[in-house]
């Protein structure tokens, strides 16, 4: 068990390895001048060098790459070209406002998705399963930004016009002075999040029911004499828990974009959107910084996937 | 209704400031900040009466003066109670914090953006600051320099008294004083690198306000100033207790935050016409429009040798001119309520602007066959294929196709290319390499005068004079002798019809060499969420006065 | 008076081909205290059957009358089932491996039982769940209470199976074929478990199996079914001496253990009905050798003789005696060449790999065996003992770790790759699972011509010639050669394998339980093909089987396998009469056989009635 | 046993029963022919242009936008009505459509090869091949994708085939993924050690052994990331990563009319290139899941029979 954990930790630092390399050398051969930037319009050719010097894009690329993965591993990221800030401030920043939405959509989807799958794997073929298989297909489809903008028309734009406020239009409020409101200004960037996701658990969850459900130890529960709700919770719930447990692992990569896409559209100043932002300003110290958090979340999700398996899974153990 | 004190404003940006250092500071949104976070020597009354806007008012200074020795001396009493927010404690703003301010602005590393305007008035200004250009880009030689060397024109004979001595005569000078770019430096600051992180986090405020938190990018906190005192204000009344201002949201996201009223007032935002049309028709008294003196237009590089060097051609450049529809563009902007097509350098309530067109078209709605005939004469019978970038952003991007649709009608293809916003000025058309290798062929770029009234000099000065030297905003070093020469008779001149003669007559030089093809003239359309009261334009700004709004609770 | 009472019990399921009549009119009466079987071929609705009964089949349409204790129990609500599904019926299930479930422990499994139908302390009810564990023959219970199913052997899941069925002492335990899953051996240790805790607990037992030996020593009662029909009903002795209905009678005819060592079997020909349309006649009419000209057109009547036994056919003597009238048919001895020649093989999976260094599992221990052509050498032992590891090193499919094997001479070992290929058209493969071991996006065709294609030997028109050669040779219809897999049965899939492994005339064909998947009837044709094909080209076989009596039937020498090594090693017949190991005797003490039939003395008919088929 | 009867035989996987599945549910059906229609769709958009007369990227500006610069509403003229350029929103949803097509099943063919080869080389070989080639897709999947196209696009700048390179870079591990799995199970199968042990070779065994039994997760992952791929360039677009002004793309299209509010005076203007995004990623979507119930009845409400 330790040392698969350790194997898997080990992995999960090969990846972010690979991933730094990705971007880093993806930023060595993009064109622009980073001293330029840094310096900005009336930088003269001294200055300019004397930018690179500080920076260090005058030693060869391998030991940029180096010094940079040095401090990485300590926490820092860099500087900001634009404002010279600490990347890992400017990123540390953000944190809030993605992690409010993205724990919140997590539990949104979850609460939604899940027994919509089961209720439409309980009634296989039935109109609830029809209504619930809809959903499914609806909330797949459905392009995050586009929903995102249909439901600032419908439950923002629309009510204002006719002269109430049914939901804000977005912005992020912190949580701690009333958390009523911070959780008022989420429940659209929440719902939307969520649903495009839900869609994927409750097909996943009909999926792994309906198959679950066809076991034989499902046939064993309820020649038991167990009630039908005891089968369905019990024992089908608990033998489909553990693929829903890896897949959210896996999703945790779709989730990022998810929210990168919903903290455009509802104005939330998150990582999502500071990464947007470093990207229109080239700002690559902040792209680097963004992609390998994003990588590390991922990573680590995963490594807690894989411990949820082990745990959930007593085969495996 | 009365003024209720205290609460916090909010305040939605797209962008972040640019620059903390009154001294660099160049974009118009940040004077915003710098009226409540310092004081300069001259300001204005924030005020929706436009003639009250734009009439100065002295600030530190406790009156206007008016000039002696021909106009060429300025003598300024420092107004008693106006302080810094120093680290060892208040301390009242001096003179020599006043000429400190203008020594600064020749900083090399990073000086002012507008120095020409004062180095070329202000007696010993220009040597002071050839003297600065040859010192070490270091904290310490250029706090040794400063603190070594005088400007001649600038006098201090007590601690509360100025005298500016100029050049020359300049009836907009006292309009100058007005810009941040000249307000006082305590000594302080001479011990950080212009702007960087350490000056920025020891900020030393003498507005209402003072920086308080701040993450860059995301957020700004402006607290109040214990230094300041109300009495010593007669602008700023300074209601309101805290200031946040948030960057980084889309303009979508600021209008509905308005709206909805998680904001107040907006930092950066142009209202999208679609709001704008929306808040129109139902008649919304938030809704409010100011004049700027701002223009669009196009930007031809003069200098790349692409195309064989076309762009050099006056044919070719006129032939643009020809081309364009600039009605396109003003409904593009949202209709003639909001924007007016232009045919000269001077935007609308700049003393010189005057009706006329060079390359005259029905309703302005370009003349492609008249631009057709022109490239066919100058060697282009197929057309062209020129480089357009563009910032992707706001109303740009609908812009550009705008103008791409009409000059395809003349046989000019335009390659566009989406640009950041915050990469177009100072990253890409600012950096003259980039213009002499022809990164670009021609770009939409916007100006909006430095200051308010009899501001031609600030229009013209930048960006189509050229003394040998490259300026900022000058592109392709244009330059029109004649031009120049009128301007400095304008700049001389005193009675208003004196001046708007001379500067028309600039403006119609320009542009008969045509360096760029006028789009229209803006007006701001100012909005603001409905808690906010006493809105109140300031004129530098173009924003309600941060200093002068309140609250209703 | 009868525990439960079966009344006209039908069960169709709908499903997306049309209406399964998976069950028809079928009615039994159960004494208190007697053993029931269930008997029949793969498919004849003996599942459906129980399931039906205790409403576990919930998309079944069931009609008729179930009694139990008085109340009907097709007409109760789900509650009141519930309250009857394991703590009145227990219900044991033919496969351990799937039916406990992963995730929850064997304890808790039993304990989620107990709580469900009564109101006791936790430890209470793991006091006595362990107790049971224990009873049923869990070594430390107490320990193992905590352990997950995957850490139980497959015999041990099933005896928690047991031990979950009896833990409310309900005085009916239904057990579907509770042992097919599982070995020999273990199989009659659960047999006898079940029959200790029936005789202990004065339990009423249904047994549905498809192996007659076993039935026939164990059960008090037994029906035959076929195709949803109950086509024979009565008591155990009678039934298996001198059955009433052909189908029973064919179905001890299949059965290798009823013959003479290398006699012809006598299997019942065709492949069982479709469940989709109800035939007029019989359902059996279209296999029956008895069958008479109105079996066909008119639903048979159901005889009821003084035996007890019941019938379900117009027959009213007794059908004839198939296998006995059969002679063996004479085999050639097997020649002195030695076609293969194995020498000290072993076998270490997973040994000395990357990440696990040395911890390997040895599963072949050092093999010895030498085989002549023309004769058939049979492999039986436990499951997991090697058998089939052992194939595939023959086949060559996985190198052996240490020892030597040759072919024909010539040494496996120091082949290189191109003589190593021309090596493998002299050993081919027959799976045990017809399958798994046929593409089933390939056409039949195809399928058989792959040996012509992969050594280039023939192609276009004359691989289809060859192929349609073979598919005669076997058996099959030559017009079938566009087919898929999927459109054969078993058995004729069992023959397209074998097709396929004689197209490059082998020396060496290794048979892996090639009819260990087909039901007794079926499995008869194709063990008749294997030896009419040996005798006919002089074939060569290794027969891997677990089944004794199929073994001895067809194999002229028998080698024991036990945990990777060859115990035993005889003729046929020598080891049969004296086994010489321990282990070869716990095996041959565990098969059980049908008792030979004799002429049913005295049986008159009592009544005959047509019933009508709803 | 040439006596034997002619038994009806259950053929799952036949092409007439599958036929017969997809054409029982009319959603399928209803799917399957709004894809043609859309490709029609797509295909007619130079007839589009040429009969309403407009083309996609010209402005209409005197009655294709109000005067304050707005656009109008769907009318005779301008039957989807207009952008906020004045351009007919009808004419570039069909070119859109061209460029929304072309991304999805281009992305999505090219990156079920990739997923297809990767996968079936790494089941069938297993071993360090697999550990190796199972890692790469890890670590691809590890990767906080729409960032990283982000950053890329932004490196390279934004063009049609980076838009598509990126998204098969991003999604070919999905197929990868499912082919491995199916793989290192069908290469356990007995009729592949019987291939084996006939001689046969790894190429032959991998295409014409086991490619055939692949061919129903083939069919229905590629159709599910169609749609994928589709939102996907949408996205990027959305963002302003995807291809350059003026060519149209239903994401661009959404985009210009998120970016000014616009949609919120000119509702058309996110109502049809997104219901055309939606209903169009909606019906590969039924149609994958049709395709999937019926050529692979596993995943289908029907009992499975006890054993
Ligand atoms: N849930 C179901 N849906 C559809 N058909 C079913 C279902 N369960 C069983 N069947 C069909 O009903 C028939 C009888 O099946 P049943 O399981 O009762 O056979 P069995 O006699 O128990 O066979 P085996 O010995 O293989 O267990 C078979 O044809 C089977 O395919
Ligand atoms: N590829 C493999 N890797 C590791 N162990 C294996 C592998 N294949 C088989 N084994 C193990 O080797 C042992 C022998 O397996 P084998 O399949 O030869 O048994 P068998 O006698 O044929 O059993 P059965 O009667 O169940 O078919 C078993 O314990 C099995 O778990
Ligand atoms: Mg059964
Ligand atoms: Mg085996």
């Amino acid at each position: 068990m330790i040392r698969y954990l350790l194997g898997r930790v080990a992995f999960g630092a090969l990846i972010l390895l690979t991933l730094s390399m990705f971007v880093f050398f993806l930023f060595f051969v993009a064109p622009g001048d980073p001293a330029r930037m840094v310096a900005g319009d009336k930088a003269t050719e001294t200055q300019l060098i004397q930018i690179r010097t500080n920076l260090g894009l005058d030693r060869p690329i391998h030991e940029q790459y180096l010094s940079f993965l040095g401090k990485a591993v300590t926490g820092d990221l860099g500087f900001s070209y634009r404002n010279q800030q600490p990347v890992a401030k400017l990123i540390f920043n953000r944190l809030p406002a993605t992690l409010s939405l993205v724990v919140g959509g997590v539990l949104v989807w979850l609460a939604v998705g899940i027994p919509i799958g089961i209720m439409s794997a309980r009634h296989p073929g039935a109109v609830r399963d029809r209504l619930g298989q809809g959903f499914i297909l609806i909330g797949l489809s459905f392009p995050t930004f586009v929903l995102g903008m249909m439901s600032l028309y419908l439950f923002y734009f629309l009510p204002r016009q006719s002269g109430f406020m049914l939901f804000p239009a977005g912005g992020f409020k912190p949580f701690l002075p009333n958390p009523a409101i911070w959780a008022w200004h989420l429940i659209l960037p929440w719902t939307t999040l969520a649903l495009t996701t839900a869609a994927v658990y409750a097909r996943l969850t009909r999926g792994q029911m309906l198959e679950v459900m066809g076991e034989d130890y499902i046939r064993t529960a309820r020649a038991k004499g167990l009630s039908e709700r005891k089968v369905v919770w019990k024992h089908g719930m608990r033998a489909t828990l553990t693929p829903l447990a890896t897949q959210l692992g896996a999703d945790i990569a779709l989730l990022l974009g998810g929210a990168i896409v919903i903290e455009q559209v509802y104005g939330l100043q998150g990582v999502g959107a500071l990464a947007v932002q470093a990207v229109a300003n080239q700002d690559r110290p902040i792209i680097i910084g963004v992609v390998l958090l994003g990588g590390l979340f991922i990573v680590v999700a995963n490594i807690i996937v894989d411990i949820a398996y082990v745990l959930l899974d007593p085969r495996v153990r | 209704q009365d003024a209720q004190p205290g609460g916090t404003l909010r305040i939605l940006g797209t962008e972040d400031l640019d620059h903390f250092d009154p001294t660099s500071a160049a974009l118009v949104t940040t004077n915003n900040f710098l009226r409540a976070v310092s004081r300069q020597l001259i300001s204005y009354e924030a005020s929706t009466d436009e003639t009250v806007r734009i009439t100065p008012k002295g600030d530190l200074a406790t009156e206007v003066p008016q000039p002696t020795d021909d106009g060429l001396t300025y003598t300024f009493k420092l107004r008693q109670g106006a302080q810094w927010n120093a680290p060892s404690g208040a301390r009242q703003i001096t003179s020599a914090d006043l000429e400190r301010g203008f020594k600064r602005m020749c900083n090399p590393a990073l000086g002012s953006a507008a120095l020409t305007y004062y180095s070329s008035l202000v007696a010993g200004m220009a040597e002071f600051c050839d003297g600065f250009s040859k010192v070490e880009p270091t904290v310490e030689a250029m706090k040794a320099y400063i603190e070594g060397n005088d400007i001649i024109g600038i006098e201090t004979p007590d601690d509360e008294t100025v005298v500016i001595k100029l050049t020359q005569r300049a009836g907009d000078f006292i309009y100058m004083l007005s810009l941040a770019t000249s307000a006082p430096a305590p000594i302080e600051v001479l011990d950080y690198l212009p702007d960087g992180p350490d000056y920025r986090s020891n900020f030393i405020a003498s507005g209402p306000y003072t920086p308080g938190a701040y993450t860059p990018d995301s957020s700004l906190q402006l607290v109040r100033n214990p230094a300041w005192t109300a009495d010593s204000d007669p602008l700023r009344k300074a209601y309101v207790d805290q200031i946040d201002i948030t960057f980084g949201l889309t303009v979508d996201a600021i209008m509905q935050q308005l709206q909805s009223g998680d904001g107040d007032m907006t930092y950066d935002v142009t209202i999208p016409p679609a709001i704008l049309s929306m808040l129109t028709a139902q008649g919304d008294e938030k809704l409010m429009t100011v004049s700027s003196g701002n223009t669009n237009f196009i930007f031809i590089n003069t200098v790349s040798g692409n195309n064989n060097g076309a762009l050099k051609d006056l044919k070719v450049r006129q032939a643009l001119n020809y081309a364009v529809d600039k009605a396109a563009i003003v409904q593009q902007m949202g209709g003639p309520s909001i924007a007016k097509p232009v045919n000269g350098i001077f935007g609308l309530g700049v003393l010189g602007y005057h009706e006329f067109d060079l390359y005259p078209s029905p309703d302005a709605k370009g003349d492609p066959e008249k631009a057709k005939a022109l490239l066919a004469e100058a060697g282009f019978p197929n057309g062209i294929t020129l480089k357009m970038p563009f910032r992707n952003k706001g109303n740009e991007p609908a812009v550009a196709q705008t103008i791409q649709a009409s000059m395809a009608k003349a046989g000019i293809t335009l390659e566009l290319t989406p640009v950041a916003p915050a990469d177009y000025y100072s990253k890409f058309m600012t950096n003259p390499v980039n213009t002499q290798e022809g990164t670009w062929d021609i770009a939409p770029v916007g100006w909006t005068p430095d200051w308010a009234g009899g501001s031609a000099r600030s229009v013209f000065q930048p960006q189509f004079s050229y003394d040998g030297t490259h300026q900022t905003y000058n592109y392709t070093d244009y330059n029109n002798d004649k031009a120049n020469e009128l301007g400095q008779q304008a700049i001389n001149a005193t009675t208003p019809e004196e001046v708007g003669a001379l500067w028309a007559q600039v403006d119609e030089l320009v542009m008969a060499d045509a360096p760029v093809v006028p789009l229209i003239a803006n007006l701001i359309v100012l909005y603001h969420g409905a808690a906010v009261q006493n809105f109140q334009p300031y004129s530098i700004g173009v924003q309600g006065d941060w200093t002068n709004v309140w609250l209703q609770q | 008076m009868a525990v439960l009472e079966a009344r006209h019990l039908s069960v169709d399921i709908p499903t997306e081909d049309g209406v399964i009549h998976a069950v028809r009119d079928v009615s039994f009466a159960l004494e208190a205290g007697e053993l029931f079987g269930i008997a029949g071929e793969s498919g004849s609705g003996k599942s459906v059957l129980t399931q039906a009964i205790l409403g576990l089949l919930p998309n079944a349409i069931v009609t008729g009358d179930v009694l139990f204790e008085g109340r009907n129990l097709l007409g109760l609500k789900p509650a009141e089932l519930q309250s009857i599904r394991g703590s009145r019926i227990g219900m044991i299930f033919q496969d351990p491996m799937s039916s406990l479930h992963p995730y929850y422990t064997v304890g808790s499994q039993i304990t989620e039982m107990i709580h469900a139908h009564e109101k006791v302390e936790k430890t209470v009810a793991r006091r006595r769940a362990i107790d049971l564990l224990a009873r049923v023959g869990i070594s430390e219970a107490d320990r193992r209470f905590d352990s997950f199913p995957h850490q139980f052997s497959g015999g041990m899941r099933q005896r928690v199976m047991i031990a979950m069925a009896l833990i409310l002492n309900p005085p009916l335990v239904i057990a579907d074929e509770p042992t097919t899953a599982l070995d020999v051996t273990v199989q009659a240790q659960i047999v006898a478990l079940l029959d200790e805790m029936r005789r202990e607990r004065g339990t009423t037992v249904v047994m549905i199996t498809h192996d007659l030996g076993l039935l026939s020593s164990i059960a008090d009662h037994v029906m035959v079914m076929y195709a949803g029909r109950r086509m024979e009903l009565g008591p155990s002795s009678a039934l298996f001496a001198a059955p009433a209905h052909p189908y029973t009678a064919g179905l001890l005819a299949s059965s290798p253990a009823n013959y003479e060592a290398g006699a012809e079997l006598v299997p019942i020909p065709g492949r069982p009905p479709s469940l989709l349309d109800t035939p007029k006649g019989c359902v059996f009419a279209p296999r029956c050798a008895s069958a008479l000209p109105r079996c066909t057109t008119e639903a048979p009547p159901l005889r009821v003789f003084s035996d007890g036994l019941q019938s379900l056919c117009w027959l009213e003597g007794p059908p004839a005696d198939a296998a006995a009238s059969v002679a063996g048919i004479a085999k050639a001895p097997a020649a002195d060449e030695i076609v293969v020649k194995v020498e000290g093989v072993r076998l270490t999976y997973g040994g000395g790999s990357l990440f696990n260094p040395g911890a390997g599992f040895e599963v072949l221990k050092g093999i010895d065996l030498e085989l002549h052509r023309g004769e058939t050498l049979g492999l039986v032992g436990e499951s997991g003992c090697g058998k089939s590891t052992f194939a595939r090193v023959l086949a060559g499919l996985i190198p052996m770790t240490h020892g030597k094997v040759s072919l024909l001479g010539r040494d496996l070992g120091s082949l290189d790759g191109r003589a190593w290929q021309a090596m493998r058209r002299e050993v081919q493969l027959v799976f045990q699972n017809p399958f798994g071991a046929l593409n089933p996006r390939r056409r039949v065709g195809a399928i058989i011509g792959d040996p012509y294609r992969i050594h280039s030997l023939a192609s276009g028109t004359e691989r289809k010639r060859e192929v349609q050669r073979l598919m005669e040779l076997v058996g099959l219809n030559p017009e079938h050669y566009n087919r898929f897999p999927a459109e054969f049965s078993g058995g004729q899939r069992q023959r397209i394998g074998i097709a396929r492994a004689l197209a490059l005339n082998p020396s060496l064909i290794i048979y892996d339980e090639p009819v260990s998947a087909l039901d007794v009837s079926i499995q008869a044709q194709v063990l008749n093909l294997m030896r009419s094909l040996q005798r006919d080209l002089d074939l060569t076989y290794l027969f891997i089987s677990h089944d004794l009596a199929v073994v001895r039937h067809v194999c002229d020498r028998i080698a024991v396998m036990q945990a990777g090594q060859i115990v035993e090693l005889a003729d046929a017949e020598t080891l049969y009469r004296a086994p010489q190991h321990p282990y070869t005797r716990t095996l041959l003490a565990a098969s059980v056989t049908t008792p030979p039939r004799h002429p049913a003395a005295g049986r008159t008919l009592v009544s005959s009635n047509v019933v009508e088929v709803a | 046993m040439s006596t034997q009867a002619a038994i009806p035989v259950i053929q799952r996987g036949s092409l007439a029963l599958t036929l017969r599945r997809l054409g029982r549910d009319p959603a399928i059906i209803a799917a399957l022919v709004f894809i043609v229609l859309v490709v029609l769709f797509a295909l007619s958009a130079p007839w589009i242009s040429a009969l309403t007369g407009h083309s996609a990227i010209e402005q209409y500006r005197d009655t294709g936008l109000s005067e304050m610069g707005l656009p109008v509403a769907p009318n005779a003229e301008f039957l989807f009505g207009t952008d906020h350029l004045g351009r007919d929103v009808l004419v570039r949803l069909a070119y859109g459509a061209q460029v929304s097509l072309t991304v999805g099943v281009l992305a999505a063919v090219v990156a079920a090869l990739i997923g297809i080869t990767v996968g079936m080389v790494a089941g069938y070989f297993g071993g360090w091949v697999d550990t190796v080639l199972s890692r790469a897709m890890d670590l691809v999947m590890s990767v906080p994708f729409l960032l990283c196209a982000l950053a890329l696009v932004s490196v390279f700048g934004p063009s049609l085939s980076l838009s598509i390179g990126v998204i098969v870079f991003f999604s070919w591990t999905t197929m990868g993924r499912v082919i491995r799995g199916q793989m290192m199970s069908l290469r356990r199968q007995e009729f592949v050690e019987a291939s084996r042990s006939l001689g046969a070779g790894p190429l032959s065994i991998m295409f014409i052994d086991i490619l055939p039994n692949l061919s129903v997760p083939i069919i229905v992952y590629t159709t599910m990331m169609i749609p994928g791929s589709i939102v996907f360039e949408a996205t990027l677009s959305f963002l302003g990563m995807g291809i350059v002004p003026p060519a149209p793309s239903w994401g661009g299209m959404l985009a210009d009319a998120a970016g000014n509010s616009l949609y919120l005076v000119a509702s058309w203007l996110v109502l049809i290139p997104g219901l055309a995004l939606l209903f169009t990623t909606l019906a590969f979507n039924i149609l994958g899941d049709g395709l999937r119930d019926a050529l692979d009845p596993r995943g289908r409400p029907v009992r499975r029979k006890p054993k």
